[in-house]
C-alpha cells in the first residue's frame, strides 16, 4: 500500500480504490489516528455552530456592537495598543503548535527525551495561554463591567458570546494540556518503546486543532 | 516514507512556523491600520484561511495524507456553509423587522414612516 | 504503519475478563454492551409507552382522570417524545444493533477501542438517570415544553418544569451526546478500518451500511444540539440572551434583551432532521437484510440501495427548515427547503421499490421477522407519502401543528423503526442467546402491534384534515369539525391501551425463550452474512476463535442458479457453492 | 378455507390497503369548508393526495400479491437477478416526474402566499399567554412602533429598565411615536374583519411563540417574540370563526382561543368606529387613588393579568370585572359570595375553592399586608 501512495494514479482513482478495498479505507492510518480525525470533524461542527450562532445573533442586533479592537486594547508604554494581549496569546499558541509539530517529528525518530521536553514545552505554553485568558476575563469583568448577561457598551450578547466561545475554547486548551502531560510522561517512562509513537501524532492532531479554532475565533471575534 | 509514519524534513516546519507568524502579524496590521468594511473583511478572511490552511496541511500532515482521508475530512464541513449562508440571510430579515416595528433600541427616536422593506409585498 | 493493515487478532490481543463483573457488568465485549444498551433502552421505552397511554386517556376522556392536570399532560408529551426519539430509538438502533452487528458483520473481533465503547454505555446510563431525575418530587417536575424545547417558553414561568425540569433535560441531552460520540467514533472507525479480509464496503450487508451512514450523521448533527443546549442553559441559569428577546412573562418584564428565538429552531432542526435519518437509516438497513434473507432472494438493486442511503444522508443536512415552514422564518426559505425535501423523496422511493421488487419472483418464508419487515414497508410507505404532504411547503400550512403531523411522524419514525427493531431482535436473538423465540407468541404480538398501530395512526391523519390541533390538553367543542371526531379519539385510545399492554407479550417472549426456547443451532435462518459463520453460538469473546474469516462474496447470494442450497455464505470462495 | 389460512398474511395486508381506501371514501372527516381565497391550497392537497394515494395502493397491492404468489415452497426457487438497470431507471424517472407535479403547484401557491397584495389592509394580532389582542393602524394607515421596555440605561452597576407593557399600556405603545396615536386597540379576543378585502395579518408576541390559526382560512403562521411575522388572506364568506393557537405556548395552550367575525363592510366599519384609539385610551385613564394604583402595580408585577382579565373575558382564570361582592358558582356546585374573606383565601390557597369551569393551575401567593390591602382595594375598584 505504500507503493499505491507513490504511484502516479490520479487522486480520484486513489479515492475510488481506497473506498473499494477491503480491511482499511484510510490506508496507512492507524485506528487511533482515524478516530481522532473523525472526532475533530465532529468538534468542527461544534465550534462552527457556536460561530454561526454568534453571527446570526450579532447580525440581528439593533443595539450597538462594541468595537473589539478598543475593548481589548492594553496600556503599553503609556499608550493603549489595540489587541495587544490577544496578539501575544496568538503568538504563544502558534509557538506551541511549532513545538508540538517538532515533538511529532522527534517521535517518529524515537528520540523520547526530546519528545518529552517538546511536549512539556507545548503544555506549558498552553497553560500560559489559559492564564492570559483568565487575566483577560478578569480585566473585562472587573474593569469594563462586561458580564455574560450585560454589557455597558451595547448589545449584551457581546459578553455572552465572548465568554461562551473563548471559555469553550479554553476548556479545550486545558484538556489538551492535561492530555499532553499524560502522554509526555508515558513517553518518557517508555510505555511506547516497543510500539510506534503514533500516539504523539494523535495528541498533536488535537493540539493543532485547538490552534486552528483560535485562528477562526481571532478573525471573527477580535478582528471583525 | 509512509511505512514509518509522518516524518518530514524539519526545515518545512520552521518555514510554516515563520509563515504563521507573518500571517498573524499581517492580520493584526489589518486592525492596526483600521481598514474598514469590505477590504477589512476580505483581508481578515484571506489571512485566516492561509493560516488555517498551513496548519492543517503541514502541522496536521494533511498534505501527506492520501486523498481519501483528505476528502473525507474536508468535504463534510461544506454543509456548514449552507447553514451559515441561510442564517445570515435570515438575520438581515429579522433585523429589518425589528427596525421597522420596534424602532430600534434605546429611547424613542423620530422614525421615518415604515417602508415595510422587511416584508416583501 | 504496516500494523494498521492487519486485522484485529495480530495487533491487539484480547484480554479475556476473569471475573463475573468484568464479564457482564463492566464488560468491554461489544455483544454484552449491546445487550446492556438494549435492556436500558427498552426499560426507558416502557416509561414512554406508559406516558403515552396516560395522554391517550386524557385526550379521549378529559374528565376521567381528575388528578392528571395540564402540567402532567405537557410533561408527559415532552418526556414521551424525547425518550422515544433519543433514549429509545437512537440508543437501540445504534447502541444495541450497532454494537452487536458491526463487528460481527464486518468480521472484526470487537470494536476498535473496547474501553471507550464500554464507557459509552455507562455514560448513556447516566444520561438516562439524569433525565428521569426530572420526576423527583420537589424539583418541580420535568419540563413540559414539548420535545422541541422551543424558547422562550421552555424557560419561562408559564411552562411546567421551567427551572429544574429543563435543566435536567438539557444536561441529560449533553451527556447523551458525549455517550453517543464515544460509541459513534467506535462504529465508524471499526467499519472503516477494521473489516476482515475480502470485506470491501460494497460487500457489506445493508444493516452495516445503514448504521454507518446514520452514525456519521449523528456525529455531525448532535453538535448543533449540544451547542443549543449549552446556550439555553446559559440563558436559563446565567441570564444571557442568546435565544431570549425582551419579553413579558406572566406580567413580569424580564431582563433579557435582543436574542433570537428562531436561531434555536434552526440549530435544533439542523440536528433534528438528520436525527430522523439517524433513526430511519439503520431501520432501512435491518429491513433490507430481513427481507432478503427471508424471501430467499438477493436484495434487489444493492448498489442503488447503498447510494440511496448515502444520498439521503447528505441531503438530510440541507432540508432542516421544512420543520419551520410556519415558524416565521424568512419566507423565501420555503422555496429552497420544499425543493430539497421533495428531492429526498426520490432516493427514499427507490428504497421502497427495491424492497417490494425483492419480493417479486422470490420464495417468501413468512417467518415472524419477515412479518415485521413486511409491515415495516407498508407502514413506511404510509409515513413516507404523508411526508410528501408536509414537505410541500404550502400543504404544510393548513396541516402543520395538527394531528396529521402527529400521525405522520409516528408512522414514519415511531412505528416503522420499532417494527424494524422487533424484527431485528427476532432475527438475531438466536445468535445472541442460542435459542429461538417462541413463534406463536411472536405472531400474536406481531398482528396486534401491526394492525393496532395502523388503527391508531391511520385515522389520525383525518383528525388532522379536519383541523384538530396537536398538543391540546383537551379539545372543547369546536365549530369547525364534527363532534364525531371525539368518537375517533376514543377508538384510538382503546386501541392504544390494548397495543400498549400487548407489548408485554414480546418482553415475556424474550425472557421465557431465554430459558426455554428451542435450541437454534448456528444458522437457523439460512443466512449468508458473517455473524452466522461464527464458530460458537452465542459467539465467544473475540467472536472468531483462532482465525478471522475471509470474505469472498457479497452477503446476498440466495438461490444462486446451480448451487445445491439456496444460500451461499460470504465465507465460501467464488466458484464453490457451499 | 385451507387456502385462506395459508395466505392469511397476503389477505390481511390486502385488507389493510383496501380498508384504507374505503375509510378514506366513507369517512365524514374531511377538510372543513373553506372561507378564504386559498382554494389553491386545497387543490394542491388534492393533487398530492391523488399521486400519493395511487402510489400507496399500487405498492401495497403489489406487495400483497407478491406474498400470495411467491409464498415459500420447498421446491420453489427465487429468481437470481441482482440488478435491473432499465427498470430502476424507469422507476426513478417516474418518481421524479411525480415529485415535480406535486412540487410545482406548491411553489406557485407559496409564492402567492408570501407576496402580500399592495392594497391589503393591515391588522396586527398580538399574542400573549394565553389570549389574543388586536390592533388596527388607524387613519394614517401606519402602525406606531412598540417596545417591551423603555428607558434602557446602561451602566457598570447593571442594566436598568422600566416595563413599557403594563395594564395601562397593554400593547406596549412607544411614547412619542406620532403614528401610534390613532392606532385602534382591541384589548379582547374578538376580532371583526370585512368581507372580500385583502387582509395582511401582522403578528407580534409579548412572551413566547404562538400561532394564529383559523382553520377555515387555511393560513397560519407562528408569532415570534422579538420580531414580526405575517401572512395574508381574503375572507370569502361572512360568519363566526374560531381562532386557535397552534404552537405550544405553555400550560394553558389549549385555552388560547378567540373569535373572528367576518362582516360586511358596513358592519365592520360600525364595529371599528366603536373601538378606542391609543390616544383615547390614554386620555380615558383617570388618575387613580395612590392605593388603587399600587394595587394595580402589585397585580401587574405578579403577573395576575396573564390569567385574569379586567374586561369581562374569561382567560385562564375568572375575570375580575364585577367579581367583588358577586355570587360565584364553585366546581362542586355550591355557591359563595366573593367577599374579602373568599378573595383572600383564593389568593393564599387558590385551589381549595375553584370556580366552576376553571382548572387548578394557579400557584399560591403570599403578599405583605400592605400589598394585600392595596390589591384588595384595586379589586374592589375594578368591580365597579
Amino acid at each position: 500500500m505504500a507503493e499505491a501512495a507513490q504511484t502516479n494514479q490520479g487522486p480520484l482513482t486513489t479515492i475510488v480504490d481506497d473506498w473499494s478495498s477491503d480491511v482499511t479505507t484510510f490506508k496507512a492510518v492507524p485506528w487511533g489516528k482515524a478516530m481522532m480525525w473523525i472526532f475533530l470533524l465532529s468538534d468542527t461542527f461544534i465550534f462552527t455552530s457556536f460561530l454561526v450562532s454568534y453571527m446570526a445573533v450579532r447580525m440581528t442586533q439593533t443595539d450597538a456592537w462594541p468595537y473589539p479592537s478598543e475593548v481589548f486594547s492594553l496600556e503599553a508604554f503609556g499608550t493603549p495598543v489595540p489587541l495587544l494581549l490577544i496578539a501575544i496569546m496568538t503568538f504563544i499558541l502558534i509557538t506551541s503548535s511549532g513545538t508540538m509539530a517538532m515533538a511529532v517529528n522527534m517521535g517518529y525518530r524515537k528520540r523520547k527525551v526530546a519528545v518529552f521536553w517538546l511536549m512539556f514545552a507545548t503544555a506549558m505554553l498552553g497553560a500560559s495561554f489559559v492564564g492570559m485568558q483568565a487575566f483577560e476575563w478578569t480585566k473585562l469583568i472587573t474593569g469594563e463591567g462586561v458580564k455574560a448577561w450585560q454589557n455597558p457598551m451595547g448589545a449584551p450578547q457581546f459578553g455572552s458570546f465572548f465568554f461562551m466561545i473563548t471559555g469553550f475554547h479554553g476548556l479545550h486548551v486545558s484538556a489538551g494540556v492535561a492530555y499532553l502531560l499524560i502522554v509526555a510522561i508515558r513517553v518518557l517512562r517508555g510505555k511506547y518503546d516497543n510500539t510506534s509513537f503514533e500516539i504523539v501524532e494523535i495528541t498533536g492532531l488535537y493540539w493543532h486543532f485547538v490552534d486552528l479554532v483560535w485562528v477562526f475565533i481571532f478573525a471573527f471575534f477580535y478582528l471583525w | 516514507m509512509a511505512e514509518v509514519g509522518q516524518q518530514h524534513p524539519i526545515k518545512v516546519y520552521f518555514l510554516v512556523w515563520g509563515l504563521l507568524f507573518v500571517f498573524s502579524i499581517a492580520s493584526y496590521m489589518v486592525d492596526y491600520f483600521e481598514f474598514k468594511e469590505h477590504l477589512r473583511w476580505f483581508l481578515i478572511v484571506v489571512f485566516m484561511l492561509l493560516k488555517a490552511g498551513f496548519i492543517v496541511a503541514v502541522f496536521m500532515h494533511m498534505k501527506w495524507e492520501r486523498p481519501t482521508l483528505i476528502t473525507a475530512i474536508l468535504v463534510p464541513p461544506l454543509v456548514l456553509l449552507v447553514l451559515m449562508y441561510l442564517l445570515a440571510f435570515e438575520a438581515d430579515y429579522a433585523w429589518a423587522s425589528r427596525i421597522v416595528y420596534f424602532g430600534g433600541e434605546v429611547d424613542p427616536i423620530p422614525l421615518p414612516p415604515p417602508t415595510h422593506a422587511a416584508v416583501p409585498h | 504503519m504496516a500494523t494498521a493493515e492487519i486485522p484485529y487478532q495480530e495487533t491487539a490481543p484480547l484480554h479475556h475478563p476473569k471475573t463475573w463483573i468484568g464479564k457482564y457488568v463492566f464488560s468491554q465485549d461489544h455483544k454484552v454492551i449491546a445487550v446492556q444498551y438494549g435492556i436500558t433502552a427498552i426499560a426507558v421505552g416502557l416509561v414512554a409507552l406508559f406516558l403515552s397511554d396516560l395522554m391517550r386517556i386524557q385526550i379521549a376522556y378529559p374528565e376521567f382522570m381528575d388528578w392528571f392536570v395540564e402540567d402532567y399532560y405537557y410533561q408527559a408529551i415532552t418526556m414521551h417524545g424525547m425518550i422515544m426519539v433519543i433514549y429509545l430509538l437512537t440508543a437501540f438502533l445504534l447502541g444495541a444493533f450497532g454494537n452487536f452487528t458491526v463487528p460481527l458483520m464486518c468480521g472484526a473481533r470487537d470494536m476498535v477501542f473496547p474501553f471507550v465503547n464500554m464507557l459509552s454505555y455507562w455514560v448513556y446510563l447516566i444520561s438516562v438517570i439524569i433525565l428521569l431525575l426530572g420526576y423527583i418530587p420537589g424539583l418541580g417536575g420535568p419540563t413540559g415544553a414539548g420535545w422541541t424545547l422551543y424558547p422562550p417558553q421552555t424557560i419561562t414561568e408559564g411552562t411546567p418544569g421551567a427551572d429544574w425540569g429543563i435543566m435536567t433535560m438539557l444536561a441529560s441531552l449533553a451527556v447523551f451526546i458525549v455517550a453517543f460520540t464515544m460509541g459513534g467514533l467506535n462504529y465508524i472507525t471499526t467499519i472503516l478500518q477494521a473489516r476482515t479480509r475480502g470485506m470491501s464496503l460494497m460487500r457489506m450487508p445493508l444493516t452495516v451500511w445503514g448504521i454507518f451512514v446514520a452514525t456519521f450523521l449523528g456525529l455531525l448533527a448532535f453538535p448543533a444540539l449540544f451547542v443549543s443546549a449549552i446556550m439555553m442553559i446559559l440563558d436559563l441559569k446565567i441570564g444571557t440572551s442568546f435565544f431570549m428577546p425582551a419579553i413579558v412573562s406572566m406580567g413580569q418584564t424580564l431582563a433579557h434583551d435582543g436574542g433570537q428565538p428562531l436561531l434555536f429552531q434552526h440549530l435544533f432542526w439542523f440536528f433534528g432532521h438528520p436525527e430522523v435519518y439517524i433513526v430511519a437509516l439503520p431501520a432501512f438497513g435491518v429491513v433490507s437484510d430481513l427481507i432478503s434473507v427471508h424471501a430467499r432472494k438477493n436484495i434487489f438493486g444493492y448498489r442503488l440501495m447503498v447510494w440511496a442511503l448515502v444520498f439521503i444522508g447528505i441531503l438530510s443536512f440541507i432540508v432542516w427548515a421544512h420543520h419551520m415552514f410556519v415558524a416565521g422564518m424568512h419566507p423565501y426559505f420555503g422555496f429552497f427547503f420544499a425543493t430539497t425535501t421533495l428531492i429526498i423523496a426520490v432516493p427514499t422511493a427507490i428504497k421502497v421499490y427495491n424492497w417490494v421488487l425483492t419480493l417479486w419472483k422470490a420464495n417468501i418464508k413468512l417467518t415472524v421477522p419477515m412479518l415485521y419487515a413486511l409491515s415495516f414497508v407498508l407502514t413506511f410507505i404510509m409515513g413516507g407519502i404523508t411526508g410528501l404532504f408536509l414537505g410541500n411547503v404550502i400543504i404544510d400550512v393548513p396541516l402543520s401543528d395538527t394531528y396529521f403531523v402527529v400521525a405522520h411522524f409516528h408512522m414514519v419514525m415511531g412505528v416503522s423503526p420499532i417494527l424494524a427493531i422487533f424484527g431485528g431482535i427476532y432475527h438475531w436473538y438466536p445468535k445472541l442467546t442460542g435459542r429461538m423465540l417462541n413463534d406463536t407468541i411472536g405472531k400474536w404480538h406481531f398482528w396486534i402491534t401491526f394492525l393496532g398501530t395502523y388503527i391508531i395512526y391511520f385515522p389520525m391523519h383525518y383528525l388532522g384534515f379536519i383541523g384538530v390541533p396537536r398538543r391540546y390538553y383537551e379539545n372543547f367543542d369546536s365549530s369547525f369539525y364534527p363532534a364525531s371526531a371525539q368518537l375517533l379519539n376514543e377508538v384510538i385510545t382503546w386501541t392504544a391501551l390494548f397495543v400498549g399492554v400487548a407489548q408485554l407479550l414480546y418482553i415475556g417472549n424474550l425472557v421465557h425463550s431465554y430459558f426455554y426456547g428451542k435450541p437454534a443451532g448456528d444458522n437457523p435462518w439460512g443466512a449468508n452474512s458473517l455473524e452466522w459463520c461464527t464458530p460458537d453460538t452465542p459467539p465467544s469473546h473475540g467472536n472468531w476463535g483462532d482465525k478471522l474469516p475471509t470474505v469472498h462474496r457479497w452477503a446476498y447470494d440466495y438461490s444462486v442458479p446451480g448451487s445445491d442450497k439456496d444460500f451461499i455464505p460470504q465465507t465460501v470462495p467464488q466458484g464453490q457453492s457451499s | 378455507m385451507r387456502k385462506i389460512l395459508d395466505h392469511h398474511v397476503a389477505i390481511l395486508l390486502g385488507i389493510v390497503v383496501v380498508g384504507s381506501v374505503i375509510f378514506n371514501v366513507w369517512s365524514p372527516w374531511q377538510f372543513t369548508e373553506i372561507a378564504s381565497n386559498w382554494e389553491f391550497i386545497d387543490f394542491t392537497v388534492k393533487v398530492t393526495w391523488w399521486i400519493c394515494g395511487v402510489a400507496f395502493v399500487l405498492l401495497g397491492l403489489f406487495m400483497a400479491w407478491a406474498i400470495w404468489r411467491y409464498k415459500y415452497h420447498e421446491s420453489g426457487e427465487s429468481h437470481y437477478e441482482p440488478e435491473h438497470p432499465v427498470l430502476e431507471s424507469w422507476l426513478t424517472i417516474i418518481t421524479s416526474i411525480g415529485v415535480v407535479i406535486m412540487l410545482a403547484p406548491g411553489l406557485i401557491v407559496w409564492d402567492d402566499y408570501v407576496q402580500v397584495p399592495p392594497d391589503a389592509m393591515e391588522v396586527e394580532v398580538l399574542g400573549e399567554q394565553w389570549t389574543w389582542k388586536f390592533r388596527f393602524p388607524g387613519e394614517d394607515g401606519i402602525f406606531g412602533t412598540t417596545s417591551v421596555k423603555k428607558n434602557v440605561e446602561r451602566g457598570l452597576d447593571g442594566t436598568t429598565f422600566e416595563p413599557n407593557i403594563t395594564s395601562l399600556n397593554p400593547f406596549g405603545m412607544r411614547d412619542g411615536d406620532p403614528h401610534g396615536e390613532d392606532d385602534i386597540l382591541i384589548a379582547s379576543n374578538v376580532l371583526h374583519l370585512p368581507l372580500d378585502r385583502n387582509i395582511k395579518v401582522v403578528m407580534r408576541s409579548k412572551d413566547v411563540l404562538h400561532n394564529f390559526w383559523v382553520p377555515e382560512i387555511r393560513a397560519k403562521m407562528d408569532m415570534v417574540p422579538g420580531m414580526i411575522t405575517y401572512f395574508w388572506f381574503r375572507p370569502t364568506r361572512t360568519g363566526e370563526f374560531e381562532i386557535l393557537c397552534a404552537e405550544l405556548c405553555g400550560r394553558s395552550h389549549h385555552n388560547m382561543r378567540g373569535t373572528m367575525y367576518i362582516d360586511t363592510q358596513e358592519d365592520f366599519e360600525a364595529w371599528l368606529d366603536s373601538q378606542v384609539t391609543w390616544a383615547e385610551m390614554k386620555a380615558g385613564q383617570v388618575p387613580e387613588e395612590p392605593i388603587v394604583a399600587k394595587g394595580r402595580q402589585v397585580a401587574d408585577q405578579n403577573g395576575c393579568f396573564a390569567c385574569h382579565s379586567l374586561d369581562g373575558t374569561s382567560v385562564v382564570g375568572p375575570t375580575w370585572q364585577g367579581l367583588w361582592g358577586r355570587e360565584v358558582v364553585l366546581d362542586d356546585g355550591s355557591t359563595v359570595i366573593a367577599d374579602e374573606a373568599y378573595i383572600v383565601e383564593s389568593i393564599v390557597e387558590p385551589n381549595v375553592k375553584l370556580v366552576e369551569g376553571f382548572g387548578s393551575v394557579m400557584t399560591p401567593y403570599a403578599f405583605e399586608d400592605d400589598e394585600m390591602e392595596a390589591l384588595l382595594r384595586f379589586l374592589q375598584e375594578t368591580a365597579k
